[in-house]
């Protein structure tokens, strides 16, 4: 019967046309949706659009015949459009009814990214809900972090060696949050060893790291009340080329021996140039970087290796500062948090097998991202 | 002063960008285009500071005769000599610039990153030890993915190579995706912190 | 100006000085090694002159006049005060602006693609209950990463159903590390293999 | 030192020349060693292959020299298969170092096919700002590039038969090194005009990238050498070429390289247990 109307009637039209702003973009942009038509083998459809105050359809675009719908992102703000959609298959057209008329316009506010919103609210709320605990002096638990109490250790040796420490910030930017966290350790460290009149050796391969690793070990050198101790000369800038700066620190360690060194912060494929040269020059090696991809290789080519994470909480540790304790509180209840949601969404989602539980599919909806 | 007017900026700036992120319209399109040429602009200015640096500790050793100076002569002939080759000649694709790049820095960086090719066997075999159940599994899990990666592993056991994409796929993942959630929390903390002016660090040591 | 022939052998000499540090330190090593940072950071000067500088800052604020382009030139200015002890706090400024957008920026970025994201990804879904092993995969998973995160609270002392799944997140991270060496392992040897073709085939021809 | 502890205690040089002899012996004389080839290659493969005759495909150079080595010969086989199946291929890419791979491969592989440039497969080199280019191309192929890498005129390239955009592009390859790469042209590309993307990455970034193939956000991903080495395979049992293999030859080298690494581990393990026994 089907085919005896194909027959009769030829290629179906597109049927269902409905035409609409493009919901959370910055305008110019209007959305076709349609419904395809049943024949198979369309070859494409073809998309027209008429302007207020134009004579002719124009066409605007082409789309695959598995598609339904088409983006027209070549249109003006605020100007009346309508459109059809043609169904083409070898030299046969069938034309939809023409559209609604559409106009398109920029939005204020991305409706389809409410779910992020939602997430920086509640986990600003409770990250400065802790702090704000913390500052009222409630003493928080933090617990052991194995490697950190190796710096107090590793600063001891290079003293008794009288050799250089090494400290090497990562080499990201001021913007990796896993640089700030070296540099709030870098502090600590340069309090040691001003301390114990250590030779601390900082190359930088961020030209704003090193201006801000210079302030750090000037200002700890000063607030242990050491700053005659201080050498900027030692505080210094490579280059920003992340094999040329590997090349010159592996000359500095086979050279200047360390008898510690520290790699601290954001690595790449350099982080095992770094710590096998290091390794065979015998100094004790502390790592920490939350690049999960270089993990592996700090494991296996130093000492102690803190991970992901442990960077950030080793300079709450170090400095057993109340608030950045505070926060890590908070960031323990954020985890948790998560992994609740993992696992009850799980639960509900497994559930929506289930004819009568069908809805709790949109949970997968309110965590699609865009 | 010295404070409140770096941290006010950083505070502005920081919910700026963040709300911007919410907002569609062109212009706080053109808003973010706008702020990330400028935060371009700011870094190159840093790199003044970087230059400077490195010509003057090589500088030093030179005036010095420290140690081996000669290198660093090295160093401070190559700089110059290639930051005016560019600065004169431009740096288009069919530049001398280009030249020097692709001649002399690939072939440079090309090799210092292959030395890790001998170093990772240096440090696997320094390394990989089955001291405890942990470093036993570590190693277990890298011979897998060692021979599954390569055709003498599908000749050994054909299944070798769908458990070392399983050893990635599953576990793997799932250790990532950990460290993810706890890192991804860590980022968002500090940065609420730095804009909040609460992680004070980089004002220089005291917080 | 100098034919490729040269260009060729001065790049094999300077791969054979790197590898010669495989051996140890020597002066081929170190001369490379100076090479290399003195003619990176010129490259860099000459980039960041040409392609962000000249266009994004002298264009617009010189030749054609936008004032608007004052703000980041003095921004950038304020990173010499470092020089000057009595105003050396101005550095705060530029480097308040460039974290404050740092900042900014990833808040929402991260919490969309490293959170929202992959607990999209982490969810067990209706589809697996078809397959046994898609089941199974999906419940090692989810135990992996809930065992992983646990293994980085912080403010609880690891003992008990705790230490248990800290004990369990420790073994799937020397799992997936062990798993990441030994695919790191091929991408090295290839980069390897790279250099020795440049020096087998580019430079002496001996091989296809 | 006892036979144990100096089997524990190899010198680093002597590691270091046996990894070199064993990677440069197959270079010299093949050994062919033929693998399986895996799901994502063959989802990638397919994905190419079942594109209909005269479908433009995107194939992006997001990589510079140091990894060339992984993907170069990835984009050679691609471009042998595109080519082959009669697509017309456009290559762009976003980084600037990489423009001249992108540049060398089509001069090399098209003669082959006798391709036709302007006609078959257009070269659009590369042009900074990568969220804008990629949004560009988007709205408008001949805005974002008014004219490809030569300064042929957009609408004198009877490649483009129209203004267009990603609507009419059907798939495209990013072969990526690193940032940016598939992970933006998925970001931009897709997530706003919704095209299809396979990648190709270096071996250490494929696992980055199984998330995007578990949420559908990637069509197929060729991982590194093995990969490129299998789709060369598929090429060849595909009757669509008889070139030399490059990426074959090389996974060669890879495989005595990983035996003698795990060699060794075993042999300090070795040692490591006899000298434990006897203590």
């Amino acid at each position: 019967m089907q085919y005896l109307l194909l027959f009769l009637f030829g290629l179906a039209p597109p049927a269902n046309l409905r035409v609409f702003d493009t919901p959370n973009d910055a305008g110019k942009s209007i959305t076709i949706c349609w419904q395809p038509s049943s024949e198979e083998g369309v070859s494409y459809y073809e998309i027209s659009r008429r302007g207020e105050g134009e004579q002719e359809f124009q066409v605007c675009g082409i789309s695959l015949p598995t598609d339904c719908q088409f983006i027209d992102d070549k249109v003006l703000n605020g100007k009346v459009y309508c459109y059809k959609v043609v169904a083409v298959k070898e030299g046969e057209r069938a034309e939809s009814e023409i559209s609604q008329p559409v106009i398109a316009s920029p939005q204020w506010f991305a409706t389809n990214r409410i779910n992020v919103l939602i997430g920086v609210i509640f986990f600003s709320f409770l990250l400065l809900y802790f702090i704000y605990h913390a500052r009222k002096g409630k003493q928080l638990f933090i617990r052991r972090i194995s490697g950190l109490d190796a710096v107090e250790e590793a600063v001891g040796r290079a003293t008794e060696m009288g050799k250089p420490i090494l400290y090497i910030p990562g080499l990201g930017s001021i913007a990796d949050i896993a640089t700030i966290a070296s540099l709030n350790i870098l502090g600590e460290v340069a309090k040691k060893t001003a301390q114990y009149e250590t030779t601390l050796l900082v190359p930088n391969r961020d030209p704003i790291v090193y201006t801000v690793a210079y302030e750090v070990c000037k200002e700890a050198y000063t607030n242990v009340g050491r700053p005659d101790a201080f050498k900027g000369d030692n505080i210094f800038f490579i280059t920003d080329a992340q094999f040329a700066y590997a090349a010159a620190v592996d000359g500095i360690m086979v050279r200047e021996k360390p008898a510690t060194n520290f790699f601290l912060g954001m690595f790449w494929a350099e982080s095992l140039i770094l710590a096998e040269t290091g390794a065979t020059t015998g100094a004790i090696q502390i790592a920490g970087t939350d690049a999960v991809h270089q993990l592996p290789f700090f494991i296996t080519a130093c000492d102690y290796t803190l991970i992901g994470e442990e960077l950030y909480a080793a300079s709450a540790y170090l400095s057993r500062e109340p608030l950045l304790v505070g926060s890590l509180k908070g960031q323990d209840y954020g985890k948790l948090v998560i992994l609740l949601l993992v696992l009850i969404g799980s639960a509900f989602l497994l559930l929506s097998a289930l004819p009568q539980f069908k809805f709790f599919q949109e949970i997968l909806k309110f965590f699609s991202v865009s | 002063m010295a404070r409140s007017l770096p941290l006010a900026l950083c505070f502005i700036m920081g919910v700026l960008m963040a709300v911007q992120f919410f907002i569609p319209h062109p212009l706080s399109q053109s808003f973010l285009d706008l702020i990330i040429k400028w935060v371009r602009i700011i870094s190159a200015f840093a790199l003044a500071l970087g230059v400077r640096s490195v010509a003057l500790r090589h500088y030093e050793r030179i005036r010095r005769q420290k140690g081996e100076w000669g290198f660093s002569a090295v160093t401070i002939l190559s700089l110059i000599a290639t930051a005016l080759i560019g600065l004169i000649w431009g740096v288009g694709a069919k530049s001398y610039l280009r030249l020097i790049f692709s001649n002399i820095m690939v072939p440079l960086g090309a090799t210092m990153f292959s030395i890790l090719a001998f170093y990772m066997a240096s440090a696997a075999y320094r390394a990989f030890r089955a001291r405890t159940v942990e470093a036993t599994l570590l190693l277990i899990a890298s011979f897998v993915v060692m021979l599954g990666m390569v055709p003498i592993g599908t000749a050994i056991s054909p299944g070798l190579s769908d458990l070392a994409e399983w050893l990635l796929s599953v576990p793997n993942m799932a250790a990532k995706r950990g460290i993810m959630f706890g890192v991804a929390l860590g980022v968002i903390a500090t940065s609420l912190k730095i804009i909040l002016g609460i992680e004070r660090g980089w004002l220089g040591g005291k917080r | 100006m100098i034919p490729q022939e040269i260009w060729i052998w001065i790049g094999a000499i300077l791969t054979l000085f790197i590898f010669s540090f495989l051996y140890g330190d020597n002066p081929f090593y170190r001369f490379a090694e100076h090479l290399y940072v003195g003619v990176s950071v010129g490259y860099t000067i000459a980039i960041t002159w040409h392609n962000f500088f000249y266009p994004d800052l002298i264009v617009p604020l010189f030749k054609q006049g936008n004032l608007f382009y004052l703000i980041p030139f003095l921004l950038g200015i304020l990173y010499f005060s470092i020089f000057f002890p009595k105003v050396s706090w101005l550095i705060r400024i530029p480097m308040g602006f460039v974290l404050g957008y740092g900042s900014g920026v990833a808040i929402p970025a991260v919490l969309q693609a490293n959170i929202i994201k992959q607990m999209q990804g982490t969810f067990l879904t209706p589809e697996i209950l078809h397959r046994t092993d898609l089941l199974l995969w999906g419940i090692i998973s989810l135990v992996g990463v809930v065992a992983t995160v646990i293994y980085f609270f912080f403010s609880r002392e690891q003992k008990g159903l705790t230490k248990g799944f800290a004990s369990l997140g420790v073994i799937f991270l020397m799992i997936g590390f062990g798993a990441s060496f030994g695919y790191t392992v091929m991408a090295r040897v290839s980069l390897l293999l790279g250099r020795i073709q440049f020096l087998l085939r580019d430079w002496l021809g001996i091989i296809k | 030192m006892s036979f144990w502890e100096r089997l524990g205690k190899i010198d680093r040089k002597i590691i270091f020349l046996v990894m070199a002899v064993v990677i440069i012996i197959p270079l010299l004389s093949p050994l062919n060693l033929v693998g399986k080839v895996g799901r994502r290659t063959k989802e990638l493969f397919q994905a190419i292959d079942k594109l209909p005759e005269g479908s433009y495909l995107l194939i992006t150079i997001d990589f510079d020299p140091q990894s060339m080595p992984e993907l170069y010969p990835m984009y050679l086989a691609i471009l042998r298969h595109a080519f082959a199946k009669n697509l017309r291929v456009i290559v762009t890419g976003l980084w600037v170092t990489g423009v001249g791979l992108g540049e060398e491969g089509l001069k090399t592989i098209a003669p082959e096919y006798n391709k036709v440039y302007g006609k078959d497969y257009v070269f659009l080199g590369w042009k900074p700002g990568i969220t804008a280019v990629i949004l560009g191309m988007g709205r408008s192929m001949k805005e974002t590039f008014p004219t490809d890498y030569y300064g042929t005129p957009y609408d004198s390239l009877p490649i483009f038969f129209d203004d267009i955009t990603y609507k009419n592009i059907p798939f495209m390859v990013s072969l990526s090194a690193g940032v940016p790469g598939y992970d933006a042209w998925i970001a931009y590309a897709q997530s706003r005009f919704g095209i299809r993307i396979g990648a190709g990455v270096t071996a250490v970034s494929a696992a980055d990238a199984y998330p995007y193939l578990q949420s559908g956000q990637l069509t197929g991903l060729l991982g590194g050498m093995k990969a490129a080495a299998e789709y060369e395979f598929l090429n060849e049992k595909a009757g669509f070429t008889k070139a030399f293999k490059p990426a074959s030859q090389l996974m060669d080298s890879q495989s005595l390289a990983h035996l003698v690494i795990m060699i060794l581990v075993i042999i300090g393990n070795i040692s490591y247990f006899a000298l434990r026994r006897r203590r």
